[in-house]
């Protein structure tokens, strides 16, 4: 028995414009897209050049997802995105020479080499690290919320996990703790039916993972993950009525993951078919299509678009080349913090 | 100056930090209208309110990832495990996020932790844990280990001024026993900075929490019999005062590692290890260790008291080193 | 919105006989509720007198819940009672003097003095002992009956929490493994209200801890803890179902914890009102009244029980007092297990 | 005999143990189709079937507990852990059930615990640590850390056998590098039993895991300039052998501990200071202990290396040893 609400897909341009979206957001959000995909394309190939050191994880097929979620976050809202989500990095405002730059742990990546993949965030745009563990970054954006609601201000915590980590207890710890406390918190589950190799019938036994948020006294939503304009729309939803004190809710994502686990992971356990199936629903394919039909976007700016990101990434490539490895002098900096580092630029 | 419990002592430091500072704020199981297990908060949430002193569910790994949480958005969190045995359950938010993260991304994360710990009243193997030795060799973490009630004050509000997460262990056995003068007015004592808790010529013991009066007593059998013990009261394991321990060590050339913990791979290896290494040329004795057997802490009153390194014991290692 | 199925109360003598009870078993389980209150009461006592050390808990007002869930279970079934069941050892044939022995840390209690208060149990009677953390038993009778799934045997494990064990991750990680294994298990909530002094309002923002069940997709039942009869039926069912092949159960059991957290809480955040409503509905006395209304239990057999029951504690405090303090010379003892104690009697 | 890698040793006696006792079943995230993440139960599905073989949720709790239950009723339960890191998440299981059910309750827990850990291949903070230190200083566990293929097979069939909770450390950086001969038949390694790895007069070296092979590499340089060096893999920190590195120590009268976990509380504590104290009279030169610095493991391989012992290091410290 599904309780969760099933989202409907936008239809009309007037919904979006409803949703608070004018015709160069939509743009920008195709933009963003693209350079989410993009980003991590390149990372595929600098890391064939063995130009990345260990693993390499993307997150294709869910761009819509972390884009739409991020695209509807307020400029004071935070959030702890995962290994999927780099939209929510592009769309926040982190410059895709620093994702390079942290992919091959240079010394001007976000962590200083100290971390790799997208284990890294800036906090000055509101986003905050994530650990490989899953899901203990959900406790801290809870505790995020928790701040905001002990100061009263209208800011709003989002907080990431996949469905397998879905059966770890801090989701649970997590969202009850908000649930009791209705803090301004909205969980973001990208269910991409796979957690490694492990299906999604071994991860759970209910229909949908926002069938749980009723078991913590909030709203469910299931949201096509492919469908940017209606994870945007729940995302918003959602986020405003947390500010307005209507507490959380959890936000359903599905998609599939459309690689291995990681670049080592050739996913010979997911279903050809299924890949076949979900590829024609593409997220950024659809908006394209979408983007055509109902806002005229036409082929000059869909050429302007496509050679402005790749003019971006290309530099961001070389910047990020350029950028040193970090000295082995630094290896003990910043273990603990100096009383200075409270005052650093902070979101 | 008044003279307050060690209780009383964490209490008002506690208190104080929250008048001083509107970012601190309390949460924990029962520490609202309960006042805490311990009543360290007692009359906390009248005074504060119910958003500054958070009667937290039974959830510990909620607690400590949200105080990351919002020492991320600029409060100062200070988060009370009902008993320290029950960290264990937040082990993984303190060990991978709190610990790694401004290594890792730069933020700071000023988070306190309060831990009543120790044994001594029939807790059982749950309710008497010292598991400051576990986090002692975490990275990033801090473990501070107050012994008196000055100190605990002093230590409280240095731990929450810092900008790092901070274990701070209470130890449940001088709650209502120990008491001491303590200055009314707003102090810090520094982390990382042992105290000489008696000054002697013949042998250093090191120790920290209840044992330092353990370490007293046996020091005052010993005075009889001519035999002048020095104890250094390490205040904080991690950071630890490894140059206060190696001028006192150098000074009498002999040394005793004492703690309640439990022995393999107890914090006082370190010490020791280190005294052996960089005062060898110092020693005239070998270091020393005393602490629990390896075993869970047991219930049992006669058990209890065979577990937990006595008067006698202390005084008897002593005796022979001083011999040695 | 509950979505737990609520139990009826048990009405008839014929709907207990449909439930395998005659009134030999009536009696029993009467006999068993008096045995449990008396322990604790003289539990009590022996703390007032000193010789218990420590801390002391009971099950006050949860005696029929742990009686009636202790007399479901087949003589195969293990479980993992937490410090509210004592009615469970009793049920299973604990020894009162020996509970009377591990209250006051004797050398022949269960745990021969290494743990005290009912952090015990006998394994031999198919019961596993507790540790502090809760609800960290609750992982470990997934387990159990994950050993029976997979060698196949009709045995059923069972689990039990206390509504503000509810909130940590524990709890999660083990129903929703069991409910993806569909695992013979069954969880047993025992809901007392408060959580030391936290009301469940805090602990947990749904309606009732069972309607969780279905977010593991797996049925909840609410049930009147102090209906000994009515937790008997759902525990028989529950217990039946899962032996049968389906799946895990959630029984919430509702009662008031009628003391305080331990003796030296007054529990004074409890309202009165409460206390005053909830010792109307005594499990004991409710029973009693039951008996004599629908299998006409006489003065004379009631007394007989009294008298058996009075004369069977008198007999274990002086058994359990005779016993000794354990010797120092066994503090060593058991932390590691031999080869042989591998062979020890088993359950 | 047949040349094995230290991975095929673990998967081969993992797989031997499953067949000669039906008892015995592993658990893990992605064991089963998958063969784990690093392919060491590759296959063990199809011959075992989907309950031998058990794809568990995400949940290391769930995963830890649920052996615990299984072995209280009479299996033997091999988990997976799929990085050692994550054991943070099975702490509390670990600590506060596991290890003290057997001296509570008489019931053994005879589980074993797969912990892929160790650095060198730019894992990061988070997948590269080596554990072993914290879990050694829990009474009641034990932790079992092979360097070779023989060890490895030898040891996976002693952890199953064994009455209680075993960790079972497995060097990744091992996994396919290392290579050796090992018997075809089923036999048992000892757990607590050290192995001299090399035998030399000059200078004894305590290690375990990958740092074995550094301190073969070391060791070979300084034969060179006429420095003999001795080796001790202790193959279980816990329990360790304390008799063989006293009496290697007593040799040479001179010891290097040398770990790859960080240093301060790490388990070279613990030996160093047994050594010193208990080789006090035997040492001609301070115990020395070489191990990263405090810090996560960080991820760019200059600072990995950096934070790394690395044979230079080693073979620098053993030379400054050799010639105190
Ligand atoms: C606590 C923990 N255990 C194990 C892992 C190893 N691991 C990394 S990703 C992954 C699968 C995660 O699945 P899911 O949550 O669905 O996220 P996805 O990768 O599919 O986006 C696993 C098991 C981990 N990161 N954290
Ligand atoms: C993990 C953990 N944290 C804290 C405690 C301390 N503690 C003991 S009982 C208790 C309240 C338990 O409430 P509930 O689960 O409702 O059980 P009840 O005692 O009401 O039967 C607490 C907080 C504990 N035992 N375990
Ligand atoms: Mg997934
Ligand atoms: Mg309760």
């Amino acid at each position: 028995m599904a309780i969760a609400r099933e989202a409907d897909p936008v239809g009309s341009l007037s919904e979006v414009k409803d949703a608070g979206l004018d015709r160069e957001d939509l743009l920008g959000i195709y933009r963003n897209l693209l350079i989410t995909r993009g980003v991590e394309e390149r990372g595929h190939i600098l890391y064939k050049q063995g130009k990345i050191p260990g693993s390499f994880y993307t997150g294709r097929g869910n761009e819509a997802a972390a884009v739409g979620i991020g695209t509807a976050m307020g400029p004071e809202d935070v959030g702890a995105p995962l290994h999927r989500d780099m939209g929510v990095h592009i769309v926040r405002g982190m410059e895709p020479w620093r994702v390079f730059a942290n992919y091959m742990g240079r010394a001007d990546g976000p962590t200083k080499g100290r971390d790799g993949n997208v284990h890294m965030a800036d906090i000055r745009l509101g986003l905050i690290s994530m650990v490989s563990h899953l899901p203990a970054m959900l406790p801290v954006a809870v505790g995020c919320a928790l701040a905001f609601r002990i100061r009263d201000e209208r800011r709003v915590a989002l907080g990431w996990f996949g469905e397998g980590a879905s059966a770890r207890g801090d989701t649970h710890e997590a969202m009850n703790f908000a649930g009791t406390r209705r803090l301004p918190v909205v969980f973001i589950c990208d269910n991409n039916q796979w957690a490694y190799s492990t299906p999604t019938h071994l991860e759970y036994a209910v229909e949908h993972i926002a069938d749980r948020a009723q078991a913590y006294g909030f709203e469910g939503v299931v949201v096509d993950g492919t469908d940017v304009l209606a994870v945007y729309r729940e995302a918003k939803r959602a986020i405003e009525k947390a500010r307005e004190g209507g507490g959380p809710t959890l936000i359903e994502c599905l998609t599939l993951r459309m690689e291995g686990h990681a670049v080592h992971d050739d996913a010979f356990y997911v279903p050809r078919e299924l890949f076949e199936e979900w590829a024609k629903r593409d997220p950024i394919e659809r908006f394209r299509e979408w983007l055509r039909d109902n806002v005229s976007l036409t082929d000059g700016e869909e050429e302007e678009i496509a050679a402005d990101v790749k003019h971006l990434l290309a530099e961001a490539m070389r910047r990020a080349e350029e950028s040193p490895l970090p000295d082995t002098s630094t290896l003990l900096d910043g273990v603990y913090a100096d009383p200075a580092d409270l005052h650093a630029p902070h979101h | 100056m008044a003279e307050l419990t060690y209780l009383q002592a964490i209490s008002d430091g506690l208190r104080g930090e929250m008048r001083r500072d509107k970012r601190v704020f309390v949460i924990g199981e029962d520490v609202g209208v309960y006042g805490g297990a311990f009543k360290v908060t007692l009359g906390f949430q009248e005074e504060f309110g119910p958003w500054r002193v958070i009667d937290a569910p039974l959830a510990e790994a909620a607690i400590v990832g949200g105080c990351t949480g919002a020492a991320l958005m600029g409060m100062r969190p200070v988060a009370e495990m009902q008993f320290s045995d029950f960290v264990s359950c937040a082990w993984d938010q303190l060990v991978t996020v709190a610990a790694k993260q401004h290594y890792r991304a730069g933020t700071p994360v000023p988070i306190v932790v309060r831990l009543p710990s120790g044994g001594g009243f029939s807790g059982g193997p749950f309710h008497s844990q010292n598991p400051e030795s576990s986090f002692a060799h975490v990275p990033g973490l801090k473990c501070v280990c107050p012994a008196t009630p000055a100190d605990a004050k002093g230590l409280i509000a240095s731990a929450i001024e810092d900008p790092n997460p901070v274990l701070f262990f209470e130890h449940k056995h001088l709650y209502r026993r120990i008491k001491g003068e303590v200055p009314d007015e707003r102090y810090t004592v520094p982390i990382g900075k042992a105290r000489l808790h008696r000054e002697g010529d013949d042998v250093s013991v090191i120790t920290w929490g209840a044992m330092v009066y353990t370490a007293s007593e046996a020091a005052d059998q010993l005075e009889g019999e001519g035999i002048s013990v020095e104890i250094v009261d390490l205040r904080s394991v991690l950071p630890w005062d490894k140059p206060a321990v190696l001028e006192s060590v150098r000074k009498t050339s002999k040394a005793l590692v004492l703690h309640e913990d439990t022995h393999t791979g107890g914090f006082g290896a370190e010490i020791a290890a280190t005294i052996a290494e960089e005062a060898f040329e110092d020693l005239d004795a070998p270091v020393r260790r005393i602490s629990a057997p390896d075993a869970p802490v047991p219930f049992s009153p006669p058990l209890e008291k065979a577990f937990i390194p006595q008067v006698e014991d202390v005084a008897r290692g002593l005796k022979a080193l001083a011999e040695y």
